[in-house]
């Protein structure tokens, strides 16, 4: 847990790459570590490849910008791609299987590279809302730079509001996260 | 602090008195061409830049109405209409 | 017998004579400010802000706290004295060009937000200070440092109709006017009322003053008046457009 | 009047941006101008959402030039005022700045430079040295904190108002786009509770009284008629700076009591340096960092003692030698060879940074 974290989390613009994020950090922040956040921004509101930076560490952080990061999570064509450049031999590559003709495009140096089903699981398994969660949880298993329980702690705060309406939303979202867990241990064994 | 007493010549015209301010005139000549009755005209005296002051040329023909006075840019004139 | 000029109380007398050429129309139009301030007694309360251009040599001009700013940039530095204190009352003073060209848009915009400040434009066809260029009030045909051959409006458009722009994007509450110091008290009705319209606070308050630049123009007396009173008003009409509480298009 | 902003000590978790608007309300910071430009927005966004809750005010302009004119009217009248603006918002300014500066106007300005020249990028960068300390017409006699953290942007937006009130020029707080934008843990707190007093305003215009009669009037002149009678008041004006710079001045040091080689670099970018610092010192080598938090005045004579033994300085920013003509001017006569490492509109790393050094060998 005191290794310091670099993540680089793309997708494309609504696939709420960057909500993740600041829940990530939200919650790392909570239990007293320091983060820092910086989403990648272009001229364009919408549109384009969003990009979010991550630091977690135990000390204040260094510059806000990274080289190379620790865990790159691409969720889109343009994404894998696009992050190909902050991977060396010490990352772990994630991406969603579900995006075809990037074969190619697949980083060749990352450490370990990794292949989950997580849209497919959203959609068929659970609900499509519930995707940029799924993430969360892969994430988080990927990196351990929070637990799962904190992840909750910070859902319910952001959540909490439509929680109290429809408490199975609560529970959508903790499956969720378990499951985007789940699909990293299964290479972590 | 700056003297504001001013220099200033008067004529006793018989239904005013003019005084003409020749520390503030820059003989600018808009009182005369406002002048009603054209009663004003070009005076001996010297005013701030040098130049001529005005002067009603007669005593007769002012009727003391304060056009002047209301048109001067530089509150150089003021009129004070005798009462009979 | 007179021994004192009889000056606006607002004055500052240790300034006088002031610094504008012999027959400029600001000093009229800064007795009839000044006559307004005392009339509503708000002397101490004034904040009187100039531009550059002529109008800046009314920084000393009268025994209330003045600023002198920049080209065009008075209206929102009263804005901003106004914004932050609202129990001020703010004038802006300034000319065409600093009015009608390099500050338009802040008149514009103060006009549409209807600051509760008041403005006070003369318009005198030109810019004075920098020697007679061509002003967005120059009158067609009229020549200037920059229009040597007479304004061609084909080439420069024509002249800005000031008031009638801010009458335009005002509401209800602001008060426009356009007077001319060829008719002092008319003028000095209109500034009262700019002024009684912002300490009423129903809105923004602008009059723009036809005024007279002998020497620029090059005029004797008899054509300064000439030029305000009868080539001025073909296409500028002196008279108010809008007032609180009345119709338009009085 | 509404409770203070900011009770007790509390770490917030917030984008820079949030933080100026927070350390403006903890400030006592009665109005802010602004008009929209990235990255600077959200400045304007909280203030706009807290500023009614505790009584303070705010007014969107029409421009840039407008919002630096407004807060010179706002200060005039005796507000703690301010805005904010980046990039080609920041040129349009200079001109109510370099007013500011030459009526001695305490207003602040907060930038969030962006990349230029021109319109660039809305990103990052730390180009908007040169304009932010020496922009409009005039001797640059301005104060420019450059901060490198959400803490030194919140100790320093509270800490310009005191500086422009206290010595009377125009202070800024240069950021930018990264600082701006990104998230990271910063500790608030209200100012009187940590001793500092916020340096009283004054009513420069609008004083009570009768003007002429009790008092005399405040006519703030800004034109002068002769080259003698300016040079008077550009004199005193230099004079009053150079008087204050020695008590404006800070800076901070990293290991350069025995550095070889010594990273200059400032706001941002000292992240990057520290870690660069912390790195190199691992692998046995004698580096140092110094780092000027005020830009203007710059703290020459820190660095000169910094710097004595160097036998090198890297003077590493995200321009193309802005920082490197502000340290060459203050350094002349100096015989350490400085060496770039400049990066016009780009984040700098601290990898980027160590490789450099080792590289050079």
């Amino acid at each position: 847990m005191a290794k310091e974290y670099k993540i680089a989390l793309a997708g494309e613009g609504g696939q709420g790459v960057q909500s993740v994020a600041g829940i990530i950090v939200e919650a790392a922040n909570d239990n007293g570590r320091e983060a820092l956040y910086i989403p990648n921004f272009g001229v364009e509101q919408r549109g384009g490849v969003s990009i979010a930076f991550v630091q977690i560490a135990d000390e204040k952080i260094g510059s806000p910008k990274f080289k190379k990061a620790d865990i790159v999570i691409a969720l889109s064509d343009r994404s894998v791609r696009r992050t190909a450049q902050y991977v060396d031999e010490r990352t772990t590559f994630v991406y969603d299987s579900a995006i075809e003709g990037v074969e190619e495009d697949l980083p060749k140096n990352a450490a370990k590279v990794y292949a989950i089903p997580a849209i497919d699981v959203a959609k068929n398994e659970l609900h499509p809302r519930v995707f940029n969660i799924i993430i969360m949880g892969a994430v988080i298993e990927a990196t351990k730079v929070i637990t799962l329980e904190s992840a909750k702690q910070a859902i319910e705060k952001k959540l909490g509001y439509k929680f109290e309406q429809d408490p199975k939303l609560r529970e959508l979202n903790f499956q969720a996260l378990e499951k985007g867990a789940e699909l990293v241990r299964q290479f972590n064994k | 602090m700056v003297s504001t007493a001013y220099k200033y010549t008067q004529k006793n015209c018989d239904r005013a008195t003019f005084t003409l301010f020749t520390g503030l005139c820059k003989g600018c000549g808009l009182c005369m061409e406002k002048c009603p009755v054209k009663c004003l005209e070009w005076s001996n005296d010297l005013g701030v830049y040098g130049t001529p002051t005005i002067i009603p040329k007669d005593v007769e023909s002012c009727t003391g109405c304060g056009m002047c006075q209301l048109v001067c840019p530089d509150c150089a004139i003021v009129i004070e209409k005798i009462k009979k | 017998m007179a021994l004192a000029p009889n000056m606006p109380k607002a004055w500052r007398a240790e300034t006088k004579p002031h610094k504008f050429c012999p027959g400029c129309g600001h000093g009229l139009v800064l007795k009839a400010v000044g006559e307004c301030i005392d009339e509503l007694g708000i002397q101490d309360r004034i904040v009187f802000g100039c531009d550059i251009g002529c109008s800046l040599l009314s920084w000393d001009f009268f025994n209330t706290d003045a600023i002198q700013t920049h080209h065009g940039r008075t209206t929102p530095v009263l804005t901003g004295v106004k914004r932050a204190r609202p129990d001020r009352i703010c004038i802006a003073y300034m000319g065409d060009g600093g009015g009608y060209a390099i500050g338009s848009q802040h008149l514009v915009n103060a006009a549409s937000r209807n600051e509760k400040v008041t403005v006070i434009l003369v318009n005198n066809c030109n810019y004075g200070m920098t020697g007679g260029q061509m002003a967005p009030t120059t009158l067609p045909g009229m020549k200037t440092e920059t229009s040597p051959y007479g304004r061609d409006v084909e080439a420069t458009g024509n002249p800005t109709q000031g008031p009638e722009m801010v009458s335009a994007i005002t509401p209800e509450g602001a008060y426009v006017a356009r007077g001319t110091t060829a008719n002092l008290r008319q003028l000095k009705k209109m500034i009262k009322k700019a002024l009684e319209t912002q300490l009423n606070g129903t809105g923004f308050s602008f009059v723009e003053a036809l005024s007279a630049c002998p020497t620029n123009w090059r005029t004797n007396a008899k054509d300064t008046w000439n030029f305000v009173e009868k080539e001025m008003t073909q296409y500028f009409k002196v008279g108010e457009l809008k007032v609180p509480g009345e119709k338009e298009g009085k | 009047m509404a409770d203070k902003p900011i009770k007790g000590e509390k770490r917030f978790f917030v984008t820079g941006n949030e933080v100026v608007a927070w350390a403006a309300l903890a400030a006592d910071v009665d109005i802010m101008y602004g008009y929209p430009i990235t990255p600077q927005n959200e400045i304007m966004h909280y203030w706009t959402r807290l500023a009614p809750k505790y009584g303070r005010k705010f007014l969107q302009t029409e421009d840039e030039i407008s919002a630096g004119f407004t807060t010179c009217g706002g200060v005039f009248s005796g507000a703690r005022a301010f805005t904010a603006t980046a990039g080609p918002g920041n040129t349009l300014m200079q001109e109510p700045m370099s007013m500011a500066e030459m009526m001695r106007i305490p207003a602040v300005f907060v930038i969030t430079q962006r990349g230029g020249p021109s319109t660039a990028t809305v990103i990052y960068s730390q180009q908007e040295v040169t304009l932010t300390c020496f922009g409009g017409n005039g001797e640059g006699m301005r104060i420019v904190y450059s901060p490198g953290s959400h803490q030194d942007l919140y100790d320093y937006t509270i800490k310009a108002f005191n500086t422009a009130w206290k010595y009377r020029f125009p202070t800024f707080v240069l950021g930018d786009g990264y600082q701006a934008k990104m998230r990271e843990s910063v500790i608030m707190y209200d100012p009187e509770e940590r001793g500092v007093q916020m340096e009283p305003t004054e009513k420069i215009v609008g004083k009570e009284g009768m003007p002429g009669v009790d008092r005399e009037p405040a006519h703030l002149r800004n034109t002068y008629n002769t080259e003698e009678e300016l040079n008077v008041v550009v004199n005193e004006l230099v004079d009053a700076f150079w008087k204050a710079a020695p008590e404006i001045v800070e800076h901070q040091e990293f290991n350069c009591e025995d550095a070889d080689i010594v990273i200059v670099a400032h706001g941002v970018v000292t992240r990057a340096a520290q870690a660069a610092v912390k790195e190199l010192r691992d692998q046995g080598k004698k580096v140092g960092h110094f780092r000027p938090i005020t830009l203007r005045p710059y703290p020459i004579e820190a660095m000169k003692k910094a710097i004595a033994q160097a036998k090198e300085i890297i003077l590493v920013e995200s321009a193309e030698g802005q920082l490197d003509k502000l340290v060459k001017a203050e350094l002349y006569g100096s015989k350490v060879p400085i060496t770039p490492y400049f990066r016009p509109g780009m984040g700098i790393t601290s990898e980027e940074i160590v490789e450099f050094i080792n590289k050079k060998g």
